[in-house]
C-alpha cells in the first residue's frame, strides 16, 4: 500500500475523503435498515467500494466534468455534489428525488445540477452514452472530462467494447471505470472472463488500461489524477480496473451466504476498506481515533436530518403519470 | 399430482426433459452453480445433471442468444434464460436476425430449436426496468414461437412442449405468478400445445381475453359479475405468437361483446392484433366495440407505489370494465 | 422551388438544419467523408459542415445508438443513420432503454433530441435482411416517436421538424422511393408536423390508409378505380408512433368502410394497431369489416425474384382489395 | 515472406491449394460477369483474399470442422467442399442452392452436409453462433474444431466481444478470425479501430491472438495449423488476424474509385496474393507457368459448366413462400 502522503493531498483533503468514505458507509447502513423495516423496498450498496469511489472522483472536478455512474457508486456521487439527502430522496420514492422524481428504483442515480447523467437498470447502456457527452466536449472545445463506472460482470456487454472502441478512435477525453468487485451476484469472475485482469482491455483498444486496489487510496487517487490530466490535455481515454469488495450481498434480493463460503464472508471483512483506511490516516497522523468518532456522531446527525426531511417530502402522485413523455 | 406453485411447476417441467433427454442444457446468469437463477428456478439443476449442462454465462445476452442457436444447429436443445424480460433487448438482435430465422433461410437445412426464458411482468416495485412486458418486441417475427402460461398446470405442460418443439419458442414467466399460484400438477408426463389459447371459463355474456397476472384477474372478477348475473367467457391466449385465431374469434363471436384485458402498454400490445383479427373475422358478430384495458402508454411503470399502481391493471380496473361491457 | 427525389429532399431538409444549427451533428457507418452514405443522402455534408459535424462511426450500431443520447443531454441534436433499417436490431436496448426513456425516468431533467434515420422497406432484391419493415420492433415504446414521409415534399419538411424536436424520432425512409419519386420542392423554410395524418386524397367510398411505397400504390389505384366510379379517401400515416389517432378515426367513419395496407407483415404491424384504435372507437360507423392487406407471414422477403413478388404488395394487389371492399 | 516448403505441405497439396485460390479468382470473375449482364443482381467477392482463405481452411479437417463463414468466404467454403455449381446456384438464386435455396441474397454461404452454418447479411452474428457450436463439441465430447470469420470493421461489433469472453471463458475449441482488408465499405481502418492491430484483442480475452499477412501462404498456413492444433487438444480458443486485399470495390453495389486515389489501387494490384503465390511456386520449383496455364483453362471448363447446370436449375416458385417457417 502506498503512503497516504504519497498522494499529495493536503490534510484538510485527506479528512474531507475520510467524511465522504465514512458517509457513504453510514448513509448506505442507514438504507439497509430502511429497507429491513419496510420504509424502502429495495437497496443495493457500495459497501466496500467506498474508498476507491472517493479517491477516483477526488482526481476530478466534479464543478465542470460529467459522470456516468452506476448502482454501486452512491459514494462517488456524494463526491460528485449530490447530498445525503438527495440519496435519501430517491431511496424513498419522492417526487423531489433528483434522480429519477421517483421513477426509477432506489440507486439509480442522476442529477441534472451535478452533470451526473441518469442511467438505467440495464446495465453498461451508460458507456455508449458516456461516448456522446465525452464527443460533445470536443466539440464544444471544452476541457471537461467524463467518467463512466459499471462491474466486472457488466463490462462484458458488447455495447462497452463498441464504446470503448470509439472512445480509442476519436482520442475522448473519458475515463472508463471497471469496480471489480469479485463477483456479478452469484457470478465468480473465473466464469465472467478468461484473462488475468479487465484492464488488458484498454490497449486492446488503443489507450492504458490499469489495474489498482481500490482499497489502496492513494495509488487509485494518483492512477486517476494521472489519466484525468492526459484526457483533459486531449491524450485520450483510459480504462481502469478499481479492485475493491462487495461486503454485502449483491442486493436486499440476494443472500451471499448461499454461494460464498463462510470463511471467504470473514476473511472479507478484514480486507474492509473503510478500517484500513482509518489505520493509514491513524498510522500517519492525519487524524485520531477521537476525531473519527466525532465525524461519525456529526454524519449520524446529518443522516438523520437527511432521513427526516427526505420522509416529510412528499411522493408522486397519480395523476402525474403521464407527465413528461414528449416535449410539449 | 402433488401442490406446486407455478415456478415449482416450470422447474418441474425442465427437470423432467432434462432427465428424459440429454441434449437438453440450461444456462444463463446466475443460472448455475448453487444459485439457480434470482428467482431459483433452476435451483438444483446443476447439481443433478452437473456443470456442464446448467451454467453460467458471463452478463451478456447476445452471446446467450447466439449461444442458443449455435447448439441447436448441431442437434442441442438449449434453454436460455435472460434474467428479466427487460434484458432481452440487447439480445434481440440474435433472437430476429437468427434465431427466428435459421429454419427459413436455409429452408429448413438447419433448424434452431431453443427455449428462451425470461420473467416478465410488473407489479414488485422494479421500476421502469424490472417490470416490462417486452413481449410485443419480438411479436410478429414469424419463425419465432412466443408463449406463456397463467397456471401451474400450463406452467408445466407448456415449457415441455416448448423443449420438444423443434422451433425457437420465447417462454414469458410472470413473476408475480410465481409463488402467488399454487395448484395440484400431474406427475404424469404431459404436454401442453404451444400453438392453442385456452378457454378457462365458459360465459354467454361477455368474453375476457387475456393472459398472465391480468388473466387471473379476470377469473376473480368473472365470479363476481356472475353473482351480479352476467356470464363471462374467459380465454387465455397463451400463444402469443402466433396466435391461435380459431379459438379467439369463436370465442368473440359467441357473445358479441370482447374485452381485451393487457398489463402492457394499449398501443402496440398484442391485444391490438387480436382486437385486428377479431374486427376482421367477426365484424358483423359483435354487439359492442372491441375494448381494450391496458396500462397507460408511458414508458413501463414507475417505480413510486402511487404511479406503479396508477400504471396496473387491478382486479377492480377489470371488474369495472367487465360489467361496463356486459351492461352495454 | 426545385424538383427534387425523395432522397435530395431529405439531404436538403438536414442541410438547412445544419446551417441553421451548429448543435446539429450527423453520423454513422459511411456517412462521413466522400462516400456520403451508402445510398448517398449525406453526400457533401462533411465537405460544407467539415469532419465533425459530419463523421464516420465504427461499424457499431448500439454505438450509433447511445452516441445520440450522449450528445442529446449535452446539448446537441445528433442524427444518427442506420444504414439499413434492418440494422437498428443490435441498437434496439439504447432505442429503448436509453433514448425513449431518457425524458422520463428523470421527468425531463435530462432529455435526448435525436434522430435516428434508417432506410426500409423492399423490392430491391436485398432479400431477407436489406427489405425489412422493422418499425413495428420499435412501435410502442412511449416516448419515441416513428415517423416516415411518403412524398419529397413531407420528406424535407419532416426530417427538418425531427432535427428540431426534443423527442427522440426514429425517422424511417423507403430505399425504393428514394429515387423513384420526384417533385416541386418548396426553398421555404417550413416543417410537416410529426405528430399528424395526412389525406392525401378525398372520396366517399372507401378509406384506404398506408404509408411509404404500399401509399403510392395505392394513390395510382385510386385513378383507376375513380374511373370505375368509385371515389377512395387516402390517408398517409406518417406519424407512425404515436398515431393521429384522430385524423385516422376520422378519415375511417367518413366511409364506413377501411382498407389498411401495409408493406410489413400482416401480423403485428403498425395497420393492426390501427385497426383496434378504428375498432374502438368507430365500430358503429362502420359497413364492412376493416381489411388489412399486407405481406404474408414469413420471415421478410426472400431474395429469389419469384418470392420476392409475391411477399410484395403491389399496385394490383391493392387495386383489388380497393374494389372487393368498394364493391361491399 | 516465408517459403512455401517451410509449409511442410507435399508438392500435390501445394498444387491443389493453387487450384482454390485460382478457382475462387475465376469464379468470382464469373460472378462480376454475370451481375454486369444482369443474369444475378449482386456480387461481393473475395478478390485479394483468395491466398489467406486457402492457407487457413486447409488447416482444418472440413469433413469434420465445422466453419461459420462471411459473405467474403466463398474461396475458403470451397476449400470446405462447396463446388462451384454450389456457389452459382446460390448467385443465381436456384431452388438447389445448399446455402439458402434462392432465399438469401448472393454469397450468404452455408452447407448442411458441409458443416457450414448459414450466415445472415447482418455482421457478426455468426461470433455468438460459433460459440454454441464449439460448446457442443465440448458437450459432445468430439475433438471437431469451429471456424468463424468476420471482416476488420464487423469485428467492432459488440457482439464479437460477447463471444470472444465467453470462448475464453470456456476454453472453447473454436478459432476466430478477422479478415482485415483496410476498408469497411468506404471506411479506412483509422476509423474503425484505434489499436495497432486488432490481433491484440485475443490476449484481452484469455488467448492467443496473431496478425498474419495473408498474402504469405506458408506464413498463414503454419499459424493456423498451430492454433488449430491446440484448440483440437482442449488447449482454448485463438484469434488471427489475417491481412489481406480487398481488390475490388467493396460490392456491385459500391464503386470504390470515389473514396480511394489512384495510385491507391495501382498499388494494390501490384500486391495481388494471387501473383505472389504464382510467383512463388514458379520460383520455389512447384509448378510451371504453363501447367497453371493449363489449370486456368480446366477451371474454365469447370466454371462454365457450372454455369450452364447452374442457370438451366429451377428457381423456386411463389407457392412455396410459406414453407419452413415453423417445423410441422
Ligand atoms: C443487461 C442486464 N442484464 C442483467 C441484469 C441483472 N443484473 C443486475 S446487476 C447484475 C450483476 C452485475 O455484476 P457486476 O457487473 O460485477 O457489478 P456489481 O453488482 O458486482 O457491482 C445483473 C446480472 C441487468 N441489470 N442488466
Ligand atoms: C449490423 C450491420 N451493419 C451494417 C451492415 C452493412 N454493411 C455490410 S458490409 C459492411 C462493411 C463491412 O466491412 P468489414 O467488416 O471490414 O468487411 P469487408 O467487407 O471489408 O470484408 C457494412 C457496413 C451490415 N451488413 N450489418
Ligand atoms: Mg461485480
Ligand atoms: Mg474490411
Amino acid at each position: 500500500m502506498k503512503k497516504l502522503k504519497e498522494s499529495g493531498l493536503t490534510k484538510e483533503e485527506l479528512i474531507q475523503a475520510y467524511k465522504h468514505v465514512l458517509l457513504g458507509r453510514r448513509l448506505d447502513e442507514r438504507l439497509w435498515q430502511l429497507t429491513r423495516i419496510g420504509k424502502t423496498s429495495f437497496n443495493i450498496s457500495g459497501q466496500g467500494h467506498e474508498v476507491g469511489q472517493v479517491a477516483m472522483a477526488m482526481a476530478f472536478q466534479p464543478e465542470k466534468d460529467y459522470f456516468l455512474p452506476y448502482y454501486r457508486d452512491m459514494t462517488a456521487c456524494m463526491v460528485w455534489g449530490m447530498t445525503a439527502k438527495d440519496i435519501m430522496l430517491g431511496s424513498l420514492g419522492k417526487e423531489d428525488d433528483p434522480s429519477s422524481h421517483g421513477r426509477q428504483m432506489p440507486n439509480h442515480y442522476g442529477s441534472k445540477e451535478h452533470n451526473i447523467v441518469s442511467h438505467s437498470s440495464t446495465v453498461s447502456t451508460q458507456f455508449p452514452l458516456a461516448t456522446g457527452v465525452a464527443y460533445a466536449a470536443q466539440l464544444k472545445k471544452s476541457d471537461y472530462v467524463t467518467l463512466t463506472a459499471t462491474g466486472e460482470g457488466s463490462a462484458n456487454q458488447g455495447e462497452v467494447q463498441e464504446a470503448m472502441n470509439f472512445a480509442g478512435v476519436k482520442k475522448l477525453p473519458l475515463i472508463f471505470v471497471v469496480e471489480n468487485n469479485g463477483y456479478a451476484i452469484s457470478v465468480g469472475t473465473d466464469e465472467q472472463y478468461a484473462n488475468e485482469t479487465m484492464a488488458e482491455r484498454g490497449p486492446a483498444y488503443g489507450f492504458p488500461g490499469i489495474r489498482v486496489n481500490g482499497n489502496d487510496f492513494a495509488e487509485t487517487y494518483l492512477a486517476f489524477k494521472q489519466v484525468v490530466e492526459e484526457a483533459r490535455k486531449g491524450n485520450g481515454p483510459a480504462l481502469i480496473e478499481l479492485m475493491v469488495t462487495r461486503l454485502t450481498s449483491h442486493s436486499a434480493d440476494d443472500d451471499h451466504s448461499v454461494y460464498r463460503t463462510k470463511e471467504d464472508l470473514e476473511n472479507m471483512k478484514k480486507n474492509d476498506g473503510l478500517l484500513l483506511f482509518e489505520k493509514q490516516l491513524i498510522d500517519e497522523g492525519y487524524m485520531t481515533r477521537e476525531e473519527m468518532t466525532d465525524i461519525d456522531a456529526e454524519l449520524k446527525k446529518e443522516i438523520n436530518k437527511a432521513t427526516d426531511e427526505a420522509e416529510a417530502m412528499p411522493e408522486p402522485t397519480a395523476d402525474t403519470i403521464l407527465d413528461q413523455i414528449y416535449a410539449d | 399430482m402433488a401442490m406446486m406453485t407455478y415456478l415449482e411447476a416450470i422447474r418441474k417441467g425442465i427437470e423432467e426433459e432434462m432427465a428424459r433427454d440429454e441434449k437438453v442444457v440450461i444456462f444463463g446468469e446466475d443460472v448455475g452453480g448453487v444459485k439457480g437463477g434470482v428467482f431459483g428456478v433452476t435451483q438444483g439443476l446443476a447439481e443433478k445433471f452437473g456443470d456442464d449442462r446448467c451454467f453460467n454465462t458471463p452478463l451478456t445476452e447476445g452471446l446467450i442468444g447466439g449461444l442458443a442457436v449455435g447448439l441447436g444447429v448441431t442437434g442441442y436443445r438449449a434453454i436460455g434464460e435472460f434474467q428479466f424480460a427487460d434484458y432481452i433487448l440487447p439480445a434481440v438482435n440474435q433472437l430476429i436476425s437468427e434465431a427466428s430465422r435459421m429454419r427459413y433461410r436455409t429452408k429448413g437445412d438447419w433448424i434452431a430449436p431453443i427455449v428462451y426464458r425470461a420473467p416478465y411482468g410488473g407489479g414488485v416495485r422494479g421500476g421502469l426496468y424490472h417490470s416490462q412486458s417486452t413481449e410485443k418486441v419480438l411479436f410478429g417475427q414469424p419463425g419465432l414461437r412466443i408463449v406463456t402460461p397463467s397456471s401451474p398446470h400450463d406452467a408445466k405442460g407448456l415449457i415441455k412442449a416448448a423443449i420438444r418443439s423443434d422451433d425457437p419458442v420465447l417462454f414469458y414467466e410472470h413473476k408475480r405468478l410465481y409463488r402467488l399460484l399454487k395448484e395440484d400438477v400431474s406427475d404424469e408426463d404431459y404436454v401442453v400445445p404451444l400453438d392453442k389459447a385456452n378457454v378457462v371459463r365458459e360465459g354467454d355474456d361477455i368474453t375476457v381475453i387475456g393472459y398472465g397476472m391480468v388473466l387471473n384477474h379476470a377469473l376473480k372478477a368473472a365470479e363476481t359479475l356472475s353473482k351480479e348475473g352476467y356470464e363471462a367467457e374467459v380465454v387465455d391466449v397463451r400463444s402469443l405468437y402466433p396466435l391461435d385465431k380459431e379459438t379467439l374469434v369463436k370465442a368473440a363471436k359467441k357473445t358479441g361483446k370482447v374485452l381485451l384485458v393487457t398489463e402492457d402498454n394499449l398501443e402496440g400490445s398484442i391485444m391490438s392484433e387480436i382486437s385486428a383479427i377479431i374486427a376482421e373475422d367477426a365484424l358483423f358478430d359483435l354487439d359492442a366495440p372491441i375494448k381494450r384495458l391496458a396500462g397507460p402508454d408511458s414508458p413501463s411503470m414507475p417505480y413510486s407505489i402511487a404511479l406503479e399502481r396508477e400504471f396496473l391493471v387491478d382486479e377492480e380496473k377489470v371488474l369495472n370494465a367487465m360489467r361496463e361491457l356486459a351492461e352495454f
